[in-house]
């Protein structure tokens, strides 16, 4: 507690897995880190790498490819780590609920930590996902 | 205790008659005897040597008997059989170039020199030449223990049916006898045979596997050197002239040198660079990799090229402050530059190891051209480290070689994990080449700022061909490194790594490696004593002020200050805490990064799922850059500029 | 030479999408480029068939979120046209101002994106700071920044009034100058022109044979842009494509840098010209019929086909994006690049995987 | 080497990190205005240090651990003797086996990312190194020695007599922070095509040393920038921070560049300006030469 | 008005020659649209013939096969791939056939498109 | 190279474009679709907003004679097309402009506007 956990919750890392998500919500992801919004205000970082990431932002439904690569890149990220998923589709398959190849909310391949929702979820929404997931990352032991 | 003479004539005589011995008996039990036996007693000789020379002082002596007309008959001998080799093989430039040397040489000798001319002494044994014999004698010993395992091996796997070990033996310990006698003469006909024998030996164990790119070899081999005698015995006549004499000792005589003596000096220098295989020669150097693995590591890190080095090294105090002396060190930098950038876009191991070879000897000629203490120093602490580095390398390849059938060092990715022994001392013997504190790093420390304290602007360049080279040279090697450790690790989804293969530790070709890299990294921590016992007392025998202040530990030179054993501490710890602070449990290793299509990875290495949901396997090959850096677009450029500047040097001298 | 075959994707900090390029190169150089694509697939075509043909309008806009607005116009053209409905020009004149506001943020996002696969930070930041002001206007007309949802069958269900078309105005006008301070940096900068010139070249006949359209096409000289059909309200405003001759990443900047600047004189000028009246009429009864569309995206020509049978749900919708007729010409351009080429020629196509694969 | 010499040297081992980490947040908060962001707090790296050094351990195989460490220990070595007042080339020299170890790292891995990675890292190795070292001779053909003491006893401002040099440190300087034209083995700024490059397969605590070694790097490059002007102290202090703002500028000012690009920028302006300014103090100063 | 469209019916067998013939105009295909009739396909070529659409209508029996045009048009490989991953029709001769994988991976239903899908699929 | 340099001088001297998002909130434009709710009170249960939902995020449970009829309302499914609210004829869903907040479980609202149980959702197959 203490100290590590304040520097966790300052510095997280972010990568972004667009997981047949329609862009929607990557371009609002994208627009959080330019400087309208500026999420590295909080030490946010998209980082691009799992190895190195703290948070793994989903956006768009898991369907079938997408929730191996979605297993594989979460098996990578090392401990403590969260999940946020953004938008309608990552949540539940939002408007694509009824495909064939969808197979429902990221949550279908890995466990989430926050949702964030909206179609697109504004960037504000998702300022507040991360301070939320922040939270949650700082009761972590 | 042996009388110096006795230890000169075991030096010499001992490898020449373990030779003829070994050409008769071909049962192999008997032929580990024999080369065991007196490969111990070499080594003990140079080392009475050295304490009898660290005593006593040069020795200097003329043996009694008619040395002097059987010198001058085997010498004939040898040059007439050159020209058989050129008729023999069709090869216009060895007949040639044989013959020319063999009419010079008789006119010389028969035409020129009063009858009955003799050069006293006929040996003269200083520190350097006593530092180059241990070299010969030590490493040289190894290399040939080294390769009673290695030929066994090499003719099990061309398959042989009738052995021809002991030709190769007789050549293989006779270059020893005859490169003794190159460092050991003084008299310049003595050399003249010595440096031919050795030319001789070299020719032969080139083209021992007798295939068609052997012999080709072989023969550029002897032409280029041949292209080196020509010039020594020019030059031999030149010096003749000039001064009447053809004793070494009076050609470096110290004090400054006749305007007329610097031609016959930069044809001797010539010989060097073409023994050393410096550009334009390198080709010969390069395509000796063709001979069996002990050959190459015989010719790069004791002799042969050596000898080539020595030559210009001992002749330097005679050069020292002239145009020659300018001219030397910007050409040996160039070459240390170039052959250093092109040995970035080659993946063959032992090309790599040809050119870093040709790259350090430019080094050392680069040093003798700045020709001052401090630079000498630098010089023969080269000559030292690299023999022994050398010897390392070419020693554990060739038990690569033989391991997993390639020379490419492509196909030894991962070889950490496949022949971890090996592959470790073939490691640290590139770390022990490339970084500091070892001894080989020490050295271009020494000669950088030797080169920085030489005081015309010439030396910019100097300096300039130098720090591109070194930057060069860490290209290569630490890729090389990189592809000996590339692994994955059992855990990163693999099920097992797969097991090392069956390592011959105890066997005496692994045993030699090791003895060698112990040695060169025992002298790396030894190098404070190794400078002030043996480096600049041999400096200050050819008349330089020992530049190197060695007071505790550190290595100091005027303007510069270098303390070994705080980087060796740091570097043990650098490996101990790591090992010492973290558990690494299995489960903490994960596999590579593959854009989150990683899957289990097999034995091979990580796999990827792609095109189809198909599995592929990852391909990690190495960057060459073949482009920017190959042979193809850069050799016409390196060849011309290394002409150009043999000539600018002749023409400077001439004019 | 030794070669490395790797992974580039699905998931890469460049990569905007999830496609995987399977890589092979000697050094640096690329020697085979192999896409394994399927990672954004959901079967959005099925599901159009699944769902009441009124409700396909919000599933084909988010078939892509960046140019929603287009995709949700494009279907509403096809149904309209088979069911014969005719829009108002209000409308029309409007469907052209959310498109061409789309064009306008798409092609500044994707300068950016550009920007940053050559690892031009600050750039990339300068041009999406420009973009959040069309994104405002998006937001203030509309009620969404990228997914508006408010093009219908028949119409559209905003209406932007005099109060709006006001602020609108003034909010564009602080727009100019900050594309004008940008702009200049695509197309002088040395860095930027010695990462994109003659990179990517793509050849004028191979463009076409390739089927390659959009900035694809016409920075390869193709003069072809689907508004040159004159749907919506183009015929009456005027519409020239812009068309660049050197066929490489540079061109295709340039093809876009125009594009961006006229689409914001497109904007203005609708809004200038904007009739009044309706914006929407009722539509009744159920699509019976065929048609094919062709509308131009940010990206290039997007086909629409619709087959309906008078019931409540489609037969069949089929759904062309410009990514999908753009990937053969990038396989092309790929092969003899350099590794750090590989993100901005890719991104030189603008591809959106996304609407690819539905 | 003194007692002085030997404490300057230890509490630069103690400090450098501090202010190493303290320019780096500096780095990112003037880079995030300088792009209309507001940016992290200046505090920002120590969190990230923290946090990463908190991270469970997880490696791609043993070895890196090892390289990492030798990464982090020798980049410590070269601080202590650059503020122990040792000599030049053997600093550099110690970088470059600290550069190596980098690469080493990435090489233990068979992970496609990092061994590009790594390759370029050998390239920008070739690139940076001869620049460095053929300033240092430059230095010594100014001041007459290697060693830093006596670089600072050296009365007269070195920038005075060696501009070329100068700028052609600022090239190195540039590769070496992985600053925009040169980030290309591994950018500071994760859209890159190599993802983090040589980095790729390190994280949590392993990545943590790297970084704190390249907060000892910064220190050390810059320190070194501060010899140009090492008589009075804040001059040089004043001249590195202006180098380091400068580099701020470039980054923000170019699109990364290939490394063919680099190699020829770096051999054919930096080493030729070294090497031009070499020749110039030789004619134009020598009398000044000691 | 906005896209004028001219539909022509071939037979499967002068498919190549009329394509030929609009490819030699200067045409370029746009797309093809599979459409299932359940008791067969038809398959609407659209060529770009400027300024207009120009669709090649050609009716293939659920069995039968359908000789691809990708041979003489690169740019059909993917149309084509695409139609016989979404409906199992039979194309032949794809320049580049990624065997029912290029979208749909392992776990994905077959042929989803089809109207009336075998029994044994799972739902999507 | 030197193009850039007008555009990062004018930023450093510039204040900075960030919105100190959460710390200073900006007003919302006018008809932003951000937040809906349904309220259940005047809903008729007529279902049309159902049928017209193109992403299922709101449902009838129950028949309109059924004394438990109930509708639920999915924010995390919701694309905010805002269809539902045009089609009621009640006004029974408001459309609001701020968004809706994330939380780290995908709520459903019931009857009251209260989060419901996901046993109850799973029993009727929502
Ligand atoms: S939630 Fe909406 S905007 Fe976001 S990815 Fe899904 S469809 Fe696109
Ligand atoms: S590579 Fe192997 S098989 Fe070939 S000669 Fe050498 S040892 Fe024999
Ligand atoms: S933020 Fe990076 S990963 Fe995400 S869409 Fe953009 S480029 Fe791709
Ligand atoms: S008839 Fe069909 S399309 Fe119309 S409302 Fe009912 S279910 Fe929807
Ligand atoms: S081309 Fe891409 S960006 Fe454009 S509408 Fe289609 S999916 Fe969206
Ligand atoms: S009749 Fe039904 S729908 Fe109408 S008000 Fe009453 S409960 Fe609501
Ligand atoms: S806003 Fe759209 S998605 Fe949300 S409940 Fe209403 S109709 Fe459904
Ligand atoms: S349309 Fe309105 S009244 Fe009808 S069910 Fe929906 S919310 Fe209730």
């Amino acid at each position: 507690m203490g100290l590590i956990s304040k520097a966790r919750v300052k510095s997280p890392w972010i990568v972004h897995y667009c997981c047949s998500s329609c862009n929607g919500c990557d371009i609002e992801i994208l627009a959080c880190l330019t400087p309208y919004y500026d999420v590295e205000r909080f030490g946010i970082l998209n980082i691009g790498n799992p190895k190195h990431a703290d948070l793994l932002v989903v956006t768009g439904p898991a369907n079938r490819r997408g929730s191996r690569v979605l297993k594989n890149l979460y098996e990578q990220m090392p401990d403590p780590k969260l999940v946020m998923a953004v938008g309608a589709c990552a949540a539940t398959g939002g408007v694509f609920h009824n495909c064939y190849n969808i197979l429902g909310g990221v949550d279908q391949a890995i466990p989430v930590d926050v949702y964030v929702p909206g179609c697109a979820a504004r960037p504000e929404a998702i300022i507040d996902g991360v301070v939320l997931a922040l939270d949650k990352l700082s009761k972590i032991k | 205790m042996l009388s110096g003479e006795s230890l000169v004539a075991v030096l010499v005589l001992l490898p020449v008659a373990t030779a003829a011995a070994s050409l008769a008996i071909k049962d192999e039990r008997w032929r580990w005897l024999l080369i065991i036996l007196p490969s111990g007693v070499l080594i003990a000789a140079s080392l009475l040597l050295l304490a009898q020379v660290l005593e006593n002082g040069p020795l200097t002596f003329t043996p009694s008997g008619p040395w002097d007309s059987l010198i001058l008959i085997v010498e004939l001998v040898l040059l007439a059989y050159f020209v058989y080799v050129g008729v023999a093989r069709r090869h216009l430039l060895v007949l040639g170039l044989g013959a020319t040397q063999l009419v010079l040489f008789a006119l010389f000798k028969f035409a020129w020199l009063p009858s009955g001319f003799k050069v006293q002494p006929a040996f003269h044994i200083d520190l350097l030449a006593v530092i180059m014999c241990l070299v010969i004698s030590v490493i040289g010993s190894l290399i040939v223990m080294y390769a009673l395992n290695y030929m066994q091996s090499h003719e099990r796997h061309l398959k042989l049916g009738a052995t021809r070990q002991h030709v190769f033996f007789f050549y293989l310990v006779g270059f020893l006898g005859a490169m003794n006698g190159v460092v050991f003469a003084n008299s310049l006909l003595w050399f003249l045979l010595f440096w031919g024998l050795t030319t001789l030996c070299c020719y032969h164990l080139i083209r021992h596997d007798l295939t068609d790119e052997a012999e080709q070899s072989g023969l550029r081999a002897l032409w280029m050197n041949l292209v080196g005698g020509l010039a020594l015995v020019t030059g031999m006549s030149l010096a003749y002239q000039a001064s009447g004499s053809l004793s070494l000792l009076d050609l470096t005589g110290f004090g400054t040198v006749a305007p007329v003596m610097l031609l016959p000096l930069a044809l001797f220098c010539f010989a060097g660079f073409t023994k050393a295989a410096q550009v334009p020669f390198q080709g010969w150097l390069l395509g000796a990799m063709v001979a069996p693995t002990p050959v190459s590591a015989l010719l790069h890190s004791s002799t042969m090229v050596k000898a080539g080095v020595y030559l210009v090294l001992r002749l330097a105090p005679g050069y020292e402050g002239t145009y020659l002396s300018a001219g030397i060190a910007v050409f040996g930098a160039f070459v240390f530059m170039i052959t250093s950038v092109l040995a970035i876009s080659q993946n063959v191991s032992k090309r790599v190891l040809a050119y870093s070879t040709i790259s350090s000897l430019g080094l050392i000629i680069c040093c003798a051209g700045i020709n001052t203490g401090l630079a000498i120093a630098a010089a023969i602490a080269l000559i030292i480290y690299h023999a022994v580095v050398k010897g390392v390398l070419f020693l554990a390849v060739g038990i690569m070689e033989q391991s997993i059938h390639s020379r490419d060092i492509e196909d030894m990715e991962g070889l950490v994990t496949r022949l971890p022994a090996l592959a470790g001392m073939a490691i640290i013997g590139m770390v022990v080449m490339l970084f500091v504190p070892f001894g080989v790093l020490f050295a271009k420390w020494a000669g950088l700022q030797a080169a920085a304290a030489a005081p015309t602007v010439w030396f910019s360049l100097v300096v300039t061909f130098l720090v591109v080279g070194s930057a060069a040279g860490i290209v290569f090697w630490v890729r090389w490194i990189g592809r000996l450790m590339s692994h994955t690790a059992a855990g990163a989804g693999a099920p097992e790594a797969a097991p090392p293969e069956a390592e011959p530790r105890g066997s005496l070709s692994y045993l030699v490696v090791a003895v060698l890299l112990a040695g060169g990294v025992v002298l790396s921590v030894l190098a404070a004593p190794l400078v002030s016992y043996l480096i600049s007392p041999a400096g200050a025998a050819m008349g330089y002020n020992p530049a190197l202040d060695t007071a505790g530990w550190h290595l100091k030179t005027p303007f510069g200050f270098f303390t070994p054993w705080v980087l060796f501490v740091v570097i043990g710890a650098a490996l101990l805490l790591p090992t010492l602070l973290v558990r690494v449990r299995t489960e903490d290793i994960r596999p590579v990064y593959l854009c989150g299509e990683h899957r289990a990875s097999t034995a091979g290495g990580p796999v990827f799922t792609s095109l189809g949901d198909q599995a592929v396997p990852l391909v990690t090959g190495g960057f060459y850059w073949s482009r920017a850096f190959g042979e193809r677009s850069l050799n016409v450029w390196v060849n011309g500029a290394g002409i150009a500047l043999l000539a600018a040097l002749f023409v400077g001298v001439i004019v | 030479m030794p070669r490395m075959t790797f992974p580039f994707g699905p998931q890469h900090p460049v990569l905007p999408e999830a496609i995987q390029l399977k890589l092979t190169v000697e050094d640096e150089r690329v020697v085979e480029v192999l896409p394994a694509i399927g990672y954004m697939h959901r079967g959005i075509e099925k599901a159009a068939e699944k769902n009441p043909y009124l409700n396909n309008v919000f599933l084909c806009e988010r078939i892509c979120g960046i140019c929603s607005f287009i995709h949700g116009m494009a279907y509403c053209q096809t149904i309209e046209e088979i069911m014969k409905v005719e829009v108002p020009p209000r409308a029309e004149y409007l469907r052209v101002i959310w498109s061409e506001l789309s064009r306008l943020h798409s092609h500044l996002l994707w300068l950016g994106l550009l920007a940053d696969s050559f690892g031009f930070e600050s750039l990339f930041m300068q041009c999406w700071r420009v973009r959040e002001i069309v994104l405002d206007v998006l937001e203030m007309t509309t009620g969404q920044r990228v997914i508006q949802s408010t093009c219908v069958i028949g119409g559209v269900r905003r209406d932007i009034d005099a109060e709006q078309a006001a602020r609108m105005r003034e909010m564009l006008k602080t727009l100019k100058p900050q594309i004008d301070a940008v702009i200049p940096v695509f197309k002088h900068d040395y860095t930027i022109k010695s990462r994109t010139v003659g990179r990517g070249v793509l050849p004028k006949d191979q463009a076409w044979k390739l089927g390659a359209v959009g900035p694809t096409l016409r920075g390869s000289g193709g003069a072809w842009d689907a508004r040159m059909t004159g749907y919506a309200a183009y015929d009456e405003l005027g519409f020239e494509p812009m068309v660049e001759t050197d066929g490489d990443s540079y061109a295709r900047t340039l093809v876009r840098v125009r594009e961006t600047y006229q689409a914001y004189e497109l904007v203005l000028k609708a809004l200038d010209r904007l009739p009044e009246g309706e914006t929407k009429v009722k539509v009744k009864g159920f699509p019976n019929g065929e048609a094919a569309i062709r509308v131009e995206q940010p990206r290039g020509e997007l086909f629409y086909y619709a087959l309906g049978d008078g019931t409540s749900h489609l037969e069949r919708l089929k759904v062309r994006t410009p990514t999908f007729v753009n990937i053969p010409a990038l396989l092309t351009m790929l092969p003899g690049c350099e590794i750090a080429d590989v993100p901005v020629i890719v991104l030189s196509i603008d591809p959106c995987m996304s609407c690819t694969e539905r | 080497m003194s007692l002085t010499e030997l404490l300057i040297g230890l509490a630069a081992l103690v400090l450098a990190p501090f202010v190493g980490g303290f320019l780096r947040g500096v780095d990112r908060r003037v880079t995030a205005r300088m792009q209309g962001r507001i940016g992290p707090p200046v505090r920002q790296p120590f969190y990230d240090f923290l946090k990463l050094w908190a991270k469970a351990l997880s490696l791609p195989n043993k070895a890196s651990l090892v390289w990492a460490w030798a990464y982090l220990l020798l980049t410590m070595v070269t601080v202590f003797m650059l503020f122990a007042g040792q000599d030049l080339l053997i600093i550099f020299f110690v970088l470059a086996f600290a550069a190596a170890c980098l690469a080493f790292g990435a090489y233990s891995v068979r992970s496609p990312y990092a061994h590009i990675g790594a390759h370029r890292e050998l390239l920008q190795i070739l690139s940076y190194e001869p620049i460095l070292l053929l300033t240092v001779v430059a230095i010594f053909l100014q001041t007459g020695t290697f060693m830093v003491s006596g670089v600072l006893e050296h009365g007269q401002p070195l920038l005075l007599t060696l501009p070329l040099a100068f700028v052609a440190v600022l090239v190195a300087l540039g590769i070496k922070l992985r600053k925009s034209p040169f980030d290309i083995s591994a950018s500071e700024h994760a859209h890159q095509e190599l993802v983090r490059g040589v980095y790729t397969e390190y994280s949590g605590r392993t990545l943590a040393l790297i970084e704190l070694a390249h907060w000892y790097q910064l220190v050390l490059i810059l320190a070194f920038v501060a010899l140009f002007w090492a008589q009075p102290l804040w001059a040089g202090v004043l001249l590195a921070l202006g180098a380091y703002f400068l580099e701020f500028v470039v980054d923000n000012v170019t699109a990364r560049l290939r490394w063919t690009w680099m190699l020829s920028i770096s051999w054919g302006k930096g080493v030729g300006l070294v090497l031009l300014n070499i020749v110039l103090i030789q004619f134009v100063f020598s009398s000044a030469r000691v | 008005m906005k896209s004028v469209m001219e539909t022509i019916s071939v037979g499967k067998g002068d498919l190549g020659l009329a394509v030929q013939r609009l490819l030699d105009n200067n045409s370029r295909l746009v797309t093809a649209v599979c459409l299932d009739q359940e008791e067969h396909f038809v398959v609407k070529y659209f060529f770009h013939k400027e300024p207009e659409l120009v669709c090649l209508a050609v009716k293939v029996g659920k069995d039968e096969e359908l000789p691809g045009i990708s041979g003489l048009h690169l740019n059909a490989a993917l149309i084509e791939n695409e139609m016989k991953e979404f409906f199992g029709i039979n194309i032949t001769g794809i320049a580049l056939d990624f065997g029912g994988r290029l979208l749909l991976s392992e776990e994905s239903p077959r042929a989803p498109l089809l109207k009336k899908r075998p029994e044994t699929q799972t739902e999507g | 190279m030197p193009w850039m340099i007008p555009n990062i001088a004018k930023n450093l001297t510039g204040a900075p474009a960030t919105r100190k998002y959460p710390f200073e909130k900006r007003p919302y434009f006018p008809g932003a679709r951000g937040r809906l709710e349904v309220d259940f009170l005047t809903c008729t249960f007529c279902g049309l907003c159902e049928r017209v939902c193109p992403a299922q995020a709101i449902k009838k449970i129950g028949d309109k004679k059924d004394p438990d009829v109930t509708m639920l309302y999915k924010p995390f499914a919701c694309i905010y097309c805002a269809r539902c609210a045009e089609v009621c004829k009640f006004g029974s869903i408001k459309i609001f402009e701020e968004h809706t907040a994330p939380a780290d479980r995908k709520l459903t609202l019931g009857r009251e506007g209260e989060p419901v149980d996901e046993e109850f959702l799973l029993n009727n197959g929502f």
